[in-house]
């Protein structure tokens, strides 16, 4: 199938969560739920702050060692944006349920693998703040993150924003990085082989995606123009679900 | 509009022109006052910690962030309706949300309660409480007796009825003075000029208590179906976002279903 | 993990009054379902269903592998069912509750044993290779009836799954790529449903479909039924419970062989109307392909 | 199902590798005889506080022989405790030992999976008993002590024991191995025993070599001997003369009598040789 | 909330009352906060509990091939944390490779690149760590794996492929099936030359990759790869062949083992960011130090961490793999700067592997 070049996403979409989140994009659709804060089950119980629970959930088969790794990478980075200091001694669960992900025809997919999947990083990520948000769970800021891949085209090396899975299988290097909307680089995962220079074009690639200044109306039309080169604008895109959602919400105001 | 109550993110930078300070300088001047959904930082920053739209109040010199969750954090002060789960020596356990530690709620603290005459209530009962003690390092404590008058004012154990659950932003609503004006919730009275009886408790926590009028007959049967409209009302106003016409219609409807 | 949280006395008490008078909470009919939805996802075999606020994600998957040693012309089916702390917090990751037990159980009479699926079909080469086929059951969304929502969408994503083209030249057995050749269609055989009943009241003289959760915590006893649109019962499991009429089950039985109609119809139009927009889809993934060669 | 908590390789099963030379193996197996005298013991390495973080622990190695493919036992043991016991257990009016000891997978011949197998739990055990005897177990109520050993590489020849079939030879070494190593890392963790316990091998051999009259050697490798009629690993402190534990395998001809007080006494000499390098180790960290 | 003063100085002031162990157990932050910020009137360094400089690693030793029923192994040892690798082959069949494919659907790929899938696609490495060897207080066996060792072995695992550091046609048992009877010399042959396409691959060598923490004081990974890296680089696999008739692969020790050729020399430096607040909700964070190879006491209060893998052989240093988390203080200078630290930290390791 086709991947959607822009994000989707729908705000609590499942009723009986403290919060939830729908979102896809670039033929990755992730489900979240969040619940908290909880009560903490004594053995991760924190005296003096909320204790973060991630679970990833593939599509198909049964998680492994790479979604505890996934887990712990996520619960280390939004431990980071949470407010955890406001709820001692409790939980707050993310649960992270992967609906789709895209197929690369030239393979036929094994169900167990052991391989670190970093395409996927930004579209957990991404439901999981959005699900955050829509839980009400206070935060110190918020995150997006993206995922590049710089790929060899006849002798140059060309900067692919969210690269398909033919296009990482080809890819000199991989790399998600996350930022807070305070611009601070949250997380940063690279694998492959490439030098300081490419890291340095592939940064400021991943952070024109992640925070791009709050642009006006008609400085977003300009935004959606350059879409193919930049990727998309995840700031505003964050912003755009946040109003609707919220407007929806205090329609009464 | 948007103007007025812009919507802010965490860790949003706000204004310093939305700032509030305070307006009259001939009453002296009264402190910043934060609601929920703000965080100062030393020296002087205000941020946000919640998707919502930034209220700003400067007669009052307050701000806050208007939002709507499902998750209840206990204040003080806040009216919930709390189910009892166990009892202890001296106190009920008694649960403000799913999953969440137990409140406590002293055998003592209802209406001219003594050793002898206080309410013996069996786990799953369901009480109309008031928040007395709530802070992040210890679990809540709830009274069903204003400690000021001595006087139950509403409060105490709930008989009969059904409690349905509804957002903690429809729940403040409904709680409004005015909610009618300020919340634009008209479904009850609605609902009552359709003839309707019955009564409500409304909970902080995201609880709604509807009960069939206690008339002297009891005639339960028409109750039920009451209830269970009343209920949906409420529900569907809530979930589905009406507005005052909207629920005008949906009453019409729910109640030409019922009879 | 923190415990499910019990309904109190009065809900308890309301819920079986307002039944006495044939009214439940949500306004239904005593043998109404929820309104049921049914989406696929892009990929084949991902049937996403919601039974109002119950939503099941089923998931087909197939893999090449060895077969058992004791059925060395079967392929391998298996229906997985693990409920996360996202189905409620009170589940916990890789600690099995009833609730979990019983759903995997009833899905596995209904679809597997029942032969809903040739797995003889699934062999490739007896005794070495054969295709190995699961569905993972995800629950999203817990309010009441998980098994009859679980069964649709297992169904539902069995039915919409392609398994990669195979071929055998002089012993060799290539698996193509979905880029080489289109993949193709499981051979089915019948579509099997579960209709749950609940009862309440002392006898379980009350009888209703499609329970909330709230209505499962006070029912006093639960009848579910499986079965195709022919009429032709998979199995019916009442396990334990208040006990109830014989003839009231027959009853229910009838009213459950037309919702099975009911829903193997609502499942043909789906499909249907899936490979339509499928059509112009495949071409346009092929084209893609292309591109990316 | 496989495990999925780690990483689990091919589905298919994997072979270990088969060589021509396995089947013509038995015959020139005469060629790598004992070197060393009946009563002489291998050289033992032993070394305390290899785990500082751990309340007690130690390294202990054989030293290999000289043939090739004949690896010298190595292992490493770590005491944690004595520590409260979980609310969760009974009252216990001493301390609660729980030894574990786990073969690494490439400790041994044939790959070794992570789950404990039987004979490994069987070395747990027999250590126990044996260091049970040693510890003052009445000065720690109330309280636990966990003695975790990972065989790092086992007493084992690379070609053998197909023919003899029986591990159970080698794991006897294992576990004189395990009751030295342990007394010492308890040493280490300051826990009172009443004496240092350490363990001793013997084993009635027939060789061809020497016109196959069966003999009693002490610290037996297997390898190194055609057939292995009999043996015992006893734990002993030399100091109370008192053995803690005593596990025998095999069948002795009936001819002779006291031949089994024999073997169990030559088990004791090569456990009072392990314990003269136990101290030694002991008494250098101490000075 | 715990303003940050509050947990800064007034904690500081108790410990000259205490023994350095017991304040390090009561209060570890100001204990490590207090030896990091020496007051300006002494005259002592910035020092880490350990006595070590921020920006110091400890030594690390590598011995290798001390295992003999292993193909390959290593044991490194860095100050407290001492780990050991075993690399053992077994031979898998392609007949039990369901996915098997003799003509993979890339053969537009070379044939290196092809190998290079092969690994992955049939699991050929199988790298596990094991922690639960009371390492650690924290690491008792008789649990399963915990998260931390599940995270490393993927962790290994990837850094195994991406990094491309074994050869997949070192791997492959060949057999040339004979026409002719008179060459049946080429039957000796292990299948490395180039004449490959009358060739099939009958099995392949899967390599069960096996390491065991003796000894554990923190940054597991740097040890662990180490561990790897050496112990592959000593890993000789016996020469195997096909045997046509018995079907299956017979290796012999009469001709000499088949050595891996290991490419690249990726070395991992980590370290941990200490902030000097505890809490680290605040905008402004205060001071902080990049605490080079952390031990024990330092993961524990530190919740930023980073990892930056790299190759120094050819003449510009690559960057093999790079990961960090859980913070916001290390920047894009930052790191910039921590890949100079890492190609210092290869030097010593690439010496020390000899």
């Amino acid at each position: 199938m086709t991947a959607s070049t822009l994000p989707e996403a729908a705000l609590g979409v499942l009723p009986r969560a403290d919060g939830s989140a729908k979102y896809s994009h670039a033929g990755y659709t992730v489900t979240a739920s969040v619940n908290g804060p909880i009560e903490a089950q004594r053995r991760d119980e924190h005296p003096y702050e909320a204790h973060v629970d991630v679970i990833v959930r593939p599509a198909a088969g049964v998680g492994g060692t790479r979604e505890r790794h996934l887990e712990s990478i996520l619960q280390s980075s939004l431990t980071q944006i949470i407010l955890v200091k406001n709820f001692p001694r409790s939980l707050i669960q993310v649960v992270l349920q992967v609906e789709d992900t895209p197929e690369n025809d030239y393979v036929n997919t094994k169900l167990v693998q052991a391989s670190l999947n970093f395409a996927i990083m930004p579209a957990l990520f991404q439901t999981s703040v959005l699900a955050l948000l829509s839980a009400g769970v206070p935060m110190r800021a918020t995150a997006a993150a993206t995922a590049v891949a710089v790929v060899p085209e006849d002798g140059a090396k060309k900067i692919v924003v969210d690269p398909s899975p033919r296009q990482i299988e080809i890819a000199q290097s991989v790399h998600v990085l996350a930022f807070t909307s305070q611009e601070e680089l949250l997380l940063a995962e690279s694998e492959g082989d490439f030098t300081v220079k490419e890291w340095d074009d592939v940064y400021e690639t991943a952070q024109k995606i992640c925070c791009r200044p709050a642009s006006t109306k008609e400085g977003m039309e300009m935004v959606l123009d350059e879409e193919d080169a930049g990727g998309p604008d995840m700031r505003h895109f964050l912003r755009s679900t946040l109003e609707s959602k919220v407007t929806a919400d205090l329609h009464w105001k | 509009m948007a103007t007025e109550r812009p919507l802010v993110l965490p860790g949003d930078v706000i204004p310093p022109s939305l700032i509030p300070t305070s307006a009259n300088p001939n009453k002296k001047q009264q402190p910043l006052r934060l609601g929920p959904g703000l965080r100062h930082i030393p020296p002087s920053d205000i941020v946000p910690t919640v998707a919502g739209q930034l209220i700003t109040v400067p007669h009052k010199n307050s701000m806050w962030v208007e939002y709507n969750s499902s998750r209840y954090t206990p204040t003080p002060s806040d009216l919930v309706i709390a189910t009892i789960s166990r009892s202890g020596p001296d106190f009920y356990y008694a649960s403000l949300s799913p999953y969440t530690a137990n409140a406590t709620l002293p055998h003592l603290s209802f209406e001219g309660a003594t050793k002898k005459t206080r309410p013996q209530l069996p786990p799953g009962s369901l009480v109309y409480a008031r928040v007395t003690l709530a802070n992040k390092h210890m679990d809540p404590e709830i009274e069903c007796v204003s400690s000021a008058t001595g006087k139950a004012d509403g409060l105490g154990p709930l008989k009969d009825g059904m409690v349905f659950d509804i957002s903690l932003g429809f729940a403040r609503r409904l709680l409004m003075a005015r909610s009618k004006e300020e919340g634009k919730v008209e479904v009850l009275e609605l609902l009552g000029e359709e003839g309707l009886a019955f009564e409500t408790a409304v909970g902080r926590n995201g609880k709604v208590w509807v009960s069939g009028a206690s008339d002297a007959k009891g005639n339960e049967g028409v109750n039920a179906k009451t209830v269970v409209v009343v209920g949906r009302a409420l529900q569907e106003t809530d979930t589905k976002r009406l507005g005052v016409e909207q629920q005008r219609k949906l009453v019409k409807k729910l109640v030409r279903e019922m009879r | 993990m923190p415990r499910e949280a019990e309904p109190s006395l009065n809900e308890r008490e309301f819920v079986l009054k307002a039944l006495q008078e044939n009214t439940r909470l949500d306004g239904r009919e005593l043998d109404q379902y929820r309104p049921l939805e049914l989406t696929f996802g892009d990929q084949y075999g991902v049937a996403d269903v919601t039974l109002g606020k119950t939503r099941v994600l089923a998931k087909a998957s197939a893999e090449v592998t060895v077969p058992y040693t004791d059925r060395p012309l079967d392929g391998i089916f298996n229906i997985a069912t693990e409920l996360s702390p996202m189905t409620s917090p009170a589940f916990e990751v890789n600690r099995p509750t009833e609730t979990e037990v019983l759903i995997s159980r009833l899905l596995e009479k209904t679809v597997r044993r029942s032969g809903a699926l040739d797995t003889e079909s699934l062999c490739l080469v007896a005794g070495q290779k054969c295709w190995s086929i699961r569905v993972d059951v995800h629950v999203l969304s817990h309010d009441g009836n998980l098994i009859d929502a679980a069964c649709f969408a297992v169904v539902a994503a069995l039915r919409h799954f392609r398994k990669p083209d195979t071929s055998m030249e002089g012993g060799v057995l290539t698996v193509y790529t979905p880029a080489e050749r289109e993949p193709v269609p499981l051979s089915w055989l019948h579509s099997p449903f579960c209709i749950t009943w609940s009862f309440f009241g002392e006898e379980g003289e009350i009888a209703l479909l499609d329970a909330t959760w709230l209505e499962e915590q006070v029912r006093v006893g639960s009848c579910t039924i499986s079965l195709n649109k022919h009429g032709e019962i998979c199995q019916i499991a009442k396990l334990g419970g208040t006990p109830v009429e014989a003839v009231a089950l027959l009853q229910c039985t009838n009213v459950a062989l037309s919702r099975a109609k009911d829903f193997s119809a609502f499942l043909d139009r789906k499909l249907a109307e899936d490979a339509k927009r499928r059509d112009k889809g495949g071409l346009l993934a092929e084209l893609s392909a292309e591109n990316d060669r | 199902m496989a495990d999925r908590r780690r990483i689990n390789g091919p589905a298919g099963a994997t072979i270990p590798p088969v060589f021509d030379e396995d089947g013509k193996q038995y015959e020139h197996k005469v060629a790598k005889i004992r070197d060393r005298a009946p009563t002489a013991i291998r050289k033992m390495f032993l070394k305390t506080g290899v785990t500082p973080s751990a309340s007690g622990s130690a390294y202990l190695e054989y030293e290999s022989s000289a043939k090739s493919g004949v690896s010298g036992l190595k292992l490493s043991c770590t005491v944690h405790g004595p520590r409260s016991l979980p609310r969760s257990s009974p009252f216990s009016p001493h301390i609660v030992l729980s030894t574990h000891v786990k073969y690494a997978p490439f400790a041994t011949k044939q790959r070794r999976g992570y789950l404990r197998d039987p004979s490994e739990r069987d070395l747990g055990t027999h250590l126990e008993t044996a260091l049970r005897g040693a510890i003052i177990a009445d000065r720690w109520p109330k309280s636990g002590v966990d003695i975790i050993i990972s065989i790092i590489e086992g007493d084992q020849d690379r070609e053998t024991s197909k023919f003899q079939g029986d591990e159970t030879w080698d794991m006897m070494n294992a576990l004189s191995g395990c009751i030295t190593v342990a007394s010492a890392a308890l040493a280490d963790a300051g826990i009172d025993c009443v004496d240092t316990v350490a363990g001793g091998v013997a084993a009635l051999v027939q060789d061809t070599s020497d016109d196959s009259t069966p003999r009693i050697v002490l610290d037996p490798i297997p390898s190194e001997h055609e057939k292995i009629l009999g043996a015992c690993c006893v734990a002993y402190l030399p100091i109370r003369d008192e053995v803690t534990n005593l596990w025998f395998k095999g069948d002795l001809p009936a001819s002779d009598i006291d031949l089994y007080t024999k073997l169990v006494e030559s088990g004791i000499q090569a456990s009072r040789n392990g314990n003269r390098v136990l101290v030694e180790c002991l008494g250098e960290t101490v000075a | 909330m715990a303003t940050t003063s509050s947990t800064g100085a007034p904690a500081a002031a108790p410990s000259l009352t205490f023994t350095r162990p017991v304040f390090a157990k009561l209060s570890p932050h100001p204990y490590l906060l207090l030896s990091l910020s020496p007051d300006e009137s002494s005259s002592t360094r910035s020092r880490r509990t350990n006595g070590r400089a921020p920006h110091e690693a400890r030594p690390i030793q590598i011995n290798t091939g001390s295992l003999s029923q292993a193909h390959g192994s290593a044991l490194v040892r860095t100050g407290d944390t001492t780990v050991i690798c075993g690399v053992r082959g077994e031979l898998l069949p392609v007949t039990s490779i369901p996915q098997f494919r003799p003509t993979p659907s890339y053969e537009n790929a070379d044939d290196e690149e092809k190998a290079r899938k092969e690994l992955k696609e049939y699991d050929l490495l199988v790298p596990n760590i094991e922690l639960a060897t009371g390492c650690a207080p924290q690491f008792l066996p008789g649990v399963p794996p915990t998260t931390l060792a599940q995270t490393l072995s993927t962790r290994v695992y990837s850094l195994l492929h991406s990094s491309g550091l074994v050869d997949g046609r070192d791997l492959r048992v060949k057999y040339r099936p004979v026409r002719p009877p008179q060459d049946t010399e080429a039957m000796e042959e292990d299948g490395q030359e180039e004449e490959e396409e009358e060739e099939e691959v009958k099995a392949f060598w899967v390599l069960y990759i096996d390491l065991l923490f003796v000894s554990f004081d923190g940054n597991p990974f740097d040890a662990a790869w180490a561990a790897v890296l050496a112990a592959l680089r000593d890993t000789v696999l016996p020469a195997a062949k096909w045997d046509a008739d018995r079907e299956m692969v017979i290796c012999t020790t009469k001709e000499k083992g088949k050595k891996l050729n290991i490419r690249g020399h990726p070395v991992p430096c980590s370290a941990a960011v200490f902030l000097e607040k505890a809490d680290q909700q605040h905008q402004d964070k205060g001071r902080h130090w990049i605490l080079l190879d952390p031990d024990r006491l330092e993961e524990t209060l530190c919740g930023e961490v980073i990892t930056v893998v790299v190759d120094c052989e050819g003449n510009e240093t690559r960057v093999r793999s790079l990961e960090k988390q859980g913070g916001t203080v290390l920047g894009r200078e930052l790191i910039r700067g921590f890949v100079g630290v890492a190609e210092g930290r290869w030097k010593e390791v690439v010496k020390a592997m000899g």
